[in-house]
């Protein structure tokens, strides 16, 4: 498919939508979710994917007729608000919310925007999913932020130590970005390597986000020769010419990442190179995925010209939250019944085969349920596909 | 050692042929090309579309991107900088204007090629190894030279072509250039299309390499301007001296300081501002440009 | 009686180019002194370097027995040695007065704080100098573009207006840089007795210097030569017009003729 | 002053004071509240941008003055437990104090130069933000304790924020307050003698010195002044998102003051306040158009430019004529 036909695609699936979502108003009632992400400049990609996984399954939604909350059929619509990765622009993105009546919001997609919006959050009863790791968010006494994902000092020590046992790795490298989410994710990630007994061969290399050329900053690590590399907290965008670098360095080990990526990125980035990346992601390797997310790859890449991979993660968000209404169809409004109701939810996953389930977990983590049970699928690639590693939960 | 110079080296090459473009545009205009990081990305972009897209030869995509930027860059000197020069009473003023086409080329390059990072597959197989004392990926090398042979080629046309003697003439005093009977409106264009083709060039041969995403815009263009800075704004020797140096400076410091961990960058940029407030016209410029 | 200026072995190398060498003379406290000679030889740099916008590679400029070089301008313009510019040097985008009345800045009693709260002191300044600006506007004569926008100015008025904003600033010594460039025969007559009655209504020492022959041979009291950055004569205009050397140094060069 | 003036100034306090929120009680659009506060607080820092440009300096550094306010107001508030209205003015003297260090040597420069190494400047400042342990690094300061009451000599001035029903109103007075307080001090400095003096810099250095003028001292306390406002708008920020990262205050931030003076207009001291509206307004407003957004956005600035080149206000200047 080329760009153009993506283009036309795209205007064509935005008129849809709109049409879709101005028609439905006469028949259901809507119930509006709200987004607030980056999806412009050089991060768009997160926010995107994020945002676009929404609207796909809104849109899925709508056409079979609504979702059923409390015997009442509802139209779901995604209101979304680009904050370009400026927390203060998220602090606006979060009142534009409240000012819809929205009480749920995905996002936003970064720790400094997820700290900025708390206050906003707390005065005007939202609860929101933000992709961001920092516990102070998820602690007490923070109660409206749920976690959309699985943290990387949860995933991480997981990777490690699968990676100890079947690899027989010893030791280990840190390669991070010089910006807040990165180098936290990283120096959590070296904690958790040293509390497992790897040995921490590097941690202090830091890269701008705006490095074209890596080769340099990868060098130095490359000299340590670690049996793992993990780039921390990578971006997919940097991901590709990370591990084209190391391995043209004549990087033989693992290379690994805790946060999710996108297959058809790692081949045009790096080709053969990325094959046995481990990385994070949500459930769209053949083994896993159910018949919903096939549908629901589909759709999106109907609605959009293009999927991608880092939606598999982020579709749960949205999944939650009107699972978890459904539930309870008070939480519509009150999000304190939301929050009683997150204590003993449960519902089956229908983006998982077997019978995986949908549930609030992070007791050990946060000492309270603030992050959505996602299964922790660690993957890793193989010309062109990821490939399920192993799968675990967390808890 | 060998490595870290020759991953300067490289690095350097392509530094400075951004630069060239921004370099150029000063030069003539006085106009500080915010766009000029964008119309890297969109060159690039071009170039990914005719290559992977449409499978069409690697060079064919180069010609693209440079025709493509070409025209683009030709148009917005014409329509917008020009009237906006001629109206406006301070020059800073296109200081928005060039800002104002960043922010359109990155909203375009979203809307045209989308958020995700693209990369064409590598057009030569192989690394070179000499003794594990150098190691450089043969497509890097080709790179590296075409990037070297079009600033030679560049430095070439600036000095031996009618336009070329005629936008150095320019650049140095556009009164008296005037006078001299240079078209000045015209030779302002066709500079302004030949910054702009550069960096589509750039875009176009680096996607090969380190892949294009529409973020990459704005930090180029900061960077472009810091080595136009080092080697002193408007002089094209001084880009490609400052191109090399900060590709050095990169690839030196991240090595020795790697140790230190998160203050390389700090201090790399520290150790610019000490120098640029020291020697404000960098190593070749005039002082005040 | 001290002269009040004194330059003592004045030198400015670029490099290796020498601009000025071992240059010395004096000026009176009162006097119209011209420094002539012909280009580029060098009485730029000498000016530049009496009013210390250009440092000294040795010797000193001495005001009142104490050394003025190498200070800060506005150092140097605060005792009260004041110079003009060659060039059309003014503050474009505001008016004739506006020049005027910023550029009595040396006046100011009150604070720049005092003039931000507004103080009592600070109004008496404002008063003080829109006073003096008209009164430096009738003095030489520019009534009628009291408030036109400097950059709409002529040639002829820019220069007068250069020499107001040099006399708002009340110094002891002006140094006008080529006064006379650019203006006919009867705006240089006009200003050439606008200089004189400066000397002689309000006692400020002139130090000019200019390529109009006639007008410095009226207008001097004393004469400087310069040639190849070196003074070759001094004296009254009479004895400047039959110097050989000087004759030697006007006819081997491209310059207009001295005006004999 | 005119009487004209005088009226302007009584509406303008009107509309601001009472008739905006009268509006936002009546329209129900409460999230304006934050919008109009950022405006209030981001046009506090481009009138410090603006008065750099005032005496002929390209300033893209004041993101780095916000954030260094807003981690002295952080910092003190957390670490040492000052209250936050002691931090505000302490935030930005601090930033008046680094900017006359780092003014020193970089007021040299001009054009170009200036801007370029202030831009650095704003980068140099988000990695010592990363680096510095008083900062606490890449996590940030989050839980920051909203403003307590202000008490002077027993008399309750503003209460607790904390205890405030509507903390939004309660921080858009503040903003809107500090904002006034901003503008009349550079009507201030702009029609007083300083103003003056920094017109005869911005227009030519070598006449100013020659008039006595000391243009390096002048050059550093505008400089000053403006990073004080810089200072004041960060700390105010973290007030209000309750956290800090390094992140808070970047590159962009520092380009986005810039253009808000272009787009008001350089030669009016209204233009800043003015520019911050139009483009930070204006981008809320076009989020309905979704992702076209940045494209119509930039667009119309384009556009802006084409049409008047001179800022929005040069429309209102007499002085303009046919050139």
């Amino acid at each position: 498919m080329n760009r153009r036909s993506l283009l036309k695609s795209t205007t064509f699936a935005a008129i849809a939508s709109f049409a879709l979502v101005s028609a439905a108003f006469a028949e259901n009632p809507v119930l509006k979710i709200g987004f607030v992400g980056v999806t412009s400049g050089p991060a768009a990609a997160w926010g995107t994917s994020n945002q676009r996984s929404m609207e796909a399954r809104a849109a899925w939604i709508n056409e079979i007729g609504g979702y059923d909350i409390g015997g009442t059929m509802y139209d779901v619509e995604i209101v979304a608000f680009d904050d370009q990765k400026d927390p203060k622009r998220a602090i606006a993105g979060m009142e534009q919310m409240a000012q819809a009546g929205i009480h749920y919001v995905v996002g936003p997609n970064v720790d400094d925007g997820a700290a900025a919006v708390r206050p906003v959050a707390e005065q005007n009863n939202i609860i929101y999913f933000p992709y961001a790791f920092p516990k102070s968010l998820y602690e007490a006494p923070a109660s409206n932020a749920i976690l959309g994902m699985v943290a990387n000092y949860q995933s991480g020590p997981a990777i490690y130590k699968y990676l100890m046992e079947n690899n027989g790795i010893k030791t280990v490298a840190f390669i991070a970005g010089n910006e807040s989410d990165p180098l936290s994710q990283r120096d959590s990630g070296a904690a958790a390597a040293k509390a497992l007994g790897l040995e921490v061969v590097s941690d202090t290399v830091t890269y701008q986000m705006d490095t074209t050329d890596f080769t340099p900053v990868m060098l130095p690590v490359i000299k340590t020769s670690p049996d793992l590399l993990v780039l921390s907290g990578v971006s997919p965008a940097n991901a590709p010419q990370l591990i084209r670098s190391a391995r043209e360095l004549g990087f033989t080990g693992l290379i690994s990442t805790e946060t999710a990526q996108d297959a058809a990125v790692l081949q045009e980035g790096a080709g053969d190179l990325a094959n046995g990346f481990i990385s994070v992601g949500g459930a769209s390797t053949p083994e896993l995925a159910s018949d919903a997310m096939r549908e629901f790859v589909d759709r999106y890449t109907k609605m959009f010209g293009e999927y991608n991979d880092e939606s598999n993660t982020k579709v749960y968000a949205l999944e939650y939250i009107l699972a978890t209404i459904a539930a309870n169809p008070a939480a519509m409004t009150d999000i304190e019944a939301f929050k009683t109701t997150m204590d003993t939810f449960e519902a089956p996953n229908p983006y998982m085969v077997g019978d995986a389930k949908l549930s609030y977990v992070g007791t050990t983590s946060f000492g309270q349920k603030r992050q959505v049970s996602v299964p922790l699928v660690v993957n890793a690639y193989k010309d062109g596909v990821f490939e399920t590693l192993f799968v675990a939960q967390v808890d | 050692m060998e490595q870290i110079l020759a991953n300067g080296f490289y690095l350097g090459a392509q530094y400075a042929l951004i630069a060239l473009g921004l370099t150029l545009i000063f030069s003539l205009m006085n106009v500080l090309n915010f766009a000029h990081g964008q119309m890297y990305v969109f060159g690039g972009f071009v170039t990914y579309t005719v290559v992977a897209q449409l499978g069409l030869p690697f060079i064919v995509g180069l010609f693209a991107s440079a025709i493509i930027l070409a025209i683009m860059g030709a148009l917005i000197e014409v329509y917008l900088f020009r009237p906006v020069i001629r109206k406006s009473k301070r020059e800073e003023s296109t200081m928005l204007l060039a800002a104002g086409i960043a922010f359109f080329l990155d909203a375009a390059i979203l809307l045209l090629f989308g958020e995700k990072q693209r990369g064409v597959p590598k057009i030569v197989d192989g690394v070179f190894n000499w003794d594990m004392r150098i190691i450089m990926p043969y497509d890097r090398i080709l790179i590296g030279v075409l990037a070297i042979a079009l600033i030679a080629g560049f430095i070439a046309f600036m000095q031996y072509s009618k336009a070329g003697r005629a936008m150095r003439a320019l650049a140095q005093d556009r009164v008296a250039a005037q006078l001299m009977g240079v078209d000045v409106d015209r030779y302002s264009m066709i500079g302004f299309a030949l910054g702009a083709m550069l960096a589509g060039l750039v875009g176009g041969l680096l996607v090969t390499i380190t892949g294009i995403n529409l973020g990459m815009g704005g930090p180029t263009s900061i960077k472009a301007f810091m080595m136009i800075m080092i080697g002193g704004a408007g002089v094209i020797s001084g880009a490609i001296a400052g191109g090399f140096i900060l590709g050095m400076m990169e690839s030196v410091g991240l090595t020795m300081l790697a140790a230190y961990g998160d203050i390389t960058y700090l201090a790399i940029f520290a150790s610019l501002m000490v120098f640029l407030a020291f020697r404000p016209q960098g190593l070749m410029g005039k002082p005040w440009g | 009686m001290m002269p009040i200026l004194q330059i003592k072995n004045l030198t400015k190398r670029y490099g290796g180019l020498t601009a000025n060498n071992d240059i010395s003379f004096d000026v009176a406290e009162g006097e119209i002194l011209s420094v002539i000679g012909p280009n580029g030889a060098g009485k730029s740099t000498l000016f530049k370097q009496i009013a210390s916008f250009v440092s000294v590679t040795s010797g000193e400029v001495l005001f009142r027995g104490k050394t003025i070089s190498n200070l800060a301008p506005h150092v140097v313009a605060r005792m009260g040695v004041v110079r003009t510019f060659q060039e059309t040097t003014i503050f474009k985008s505001m008016t004739v007065r506006e020049n005027i009345i910023v550029a009595h800045h040396l006046r100011s009693k009150a604070s720049l704080l005092g003039f931000f709260l507004g103080s009592k002191l600070a109004r008496a300044d404002e008063a003080a100098f829109g006073k003096s600006a008209d009164d430096i506007v009738d003095f030489l004569g520019l009534e009628a573009i009291r408030n036109e926008l400097a950059s709409n100015l002529p040639q002829g008025h820019l220069r007068a207006l250069g020499m107001a904003i040099g006399l708002a600033t009340g110094p002891t010594v002006l140094l006008l840089d080529e006064p006379f460039a650019g203006m006919n025969h009867d705006e240089t007559m006009k200003m050439v007795a606008s200089v004189r009655r400066l000397r002689d209504e309000r006692g400020v020492t002139v130090m000019l210097v200019e390529h109009d022959m006639p007008a410095v041979m009226k207008i001097s009291d004393r004469i400087v030569v310069i040639n190849f950055g070196e003074k070759i004569a001094e004296g009254t205009p009479a004895e400047i017009q039959a110097n050989p050397r000087v004759i030697e140094a006007y006819l081997g060069s491209e310059d207009a003729a001295i005006g004999m | 002053m005119t009487k004209t003036n005088l009226a302007g100034i009584g509406v303008f306090l009107l509309v601001v004071f009472v008739a905006v929120p009268m509006m936002i009680a009546v329209s129900g659009r409460w999230d304006f509240y934050y919008t109009l506060t950022s405006v209030a607080l981001l046009s506090i820092g481009s009138a410090g941008v603006w008065l750099t440009f005032y005496i002929g300096r390209i300033n893209i550094g004041q993101g780095a003055y916000a954030l260094m306010g807003g981690y002295v107001s952080a910092v003190l508030m957390t670490k040492v437990g000052v209250s936050f209205w002691l931090t505000l003015p302490l935030a930005g003297l601090f930033c008046a104090v680094i900017s006359v260090a780092i003014g020193l040597p970089i007021l040299r420069l001009r054009g170009v130069y200036f801007a370029m190494i202030t831009l650095v400047l704003t980068e140099v400042t988000r990695l010592t933000a990363l680096a510095l342990p008083v900062t606490n690094g890449a996590k940030g300061i989050t839980s920051i304790p909203l403003p307590g009451a202000l008490t002077v000599f027993g008399v309750p001035l503003i209460p607790d924020f904390a205890t405030i029903e509507n903390p939004k109103l309660a921080f858009y007075l503040l903003a809107v307050t500090l904002m006034v307080l901003t503008y009349a001090a550079l009507w201030r400095i702009v029609n007083s003698r300083l103003g003056h003096l920094c017109r005869s810099l911005q227009q030519n250095e070598e006449l100013a010195s020659s008039i006595g003028v000391n243009t390096a001292h002048l050059r550093l306390l505008a400089y000053a002044i403006s990073s004080f406002f810089g200072g004041i708008a960060g700390a105010v920020f973290v007030a209000i998102s309750q956290s800090i990262y390094p992140s808070s205050f970047v590159v962009t931030d520092s380009v986005n003051f810039m253009l808000y003076c272009f787009v008001g207009g350089l030669g009016f001291v209204m233009g800043p306040m003015l520019g911050t509206f139009l483009l930070y307004f204006g981008w809320d407003l076009l989020s309905v158009a979704r992702e076209y957004q940045l494209l119509i956005y930039s667009a119309a600035m384009i556009a802006l430019m084409l049409v008047l080149p001179n800022g929005v206000l040069s429309l209102f200047d007499r002085r303009e004529g046919p050139k």
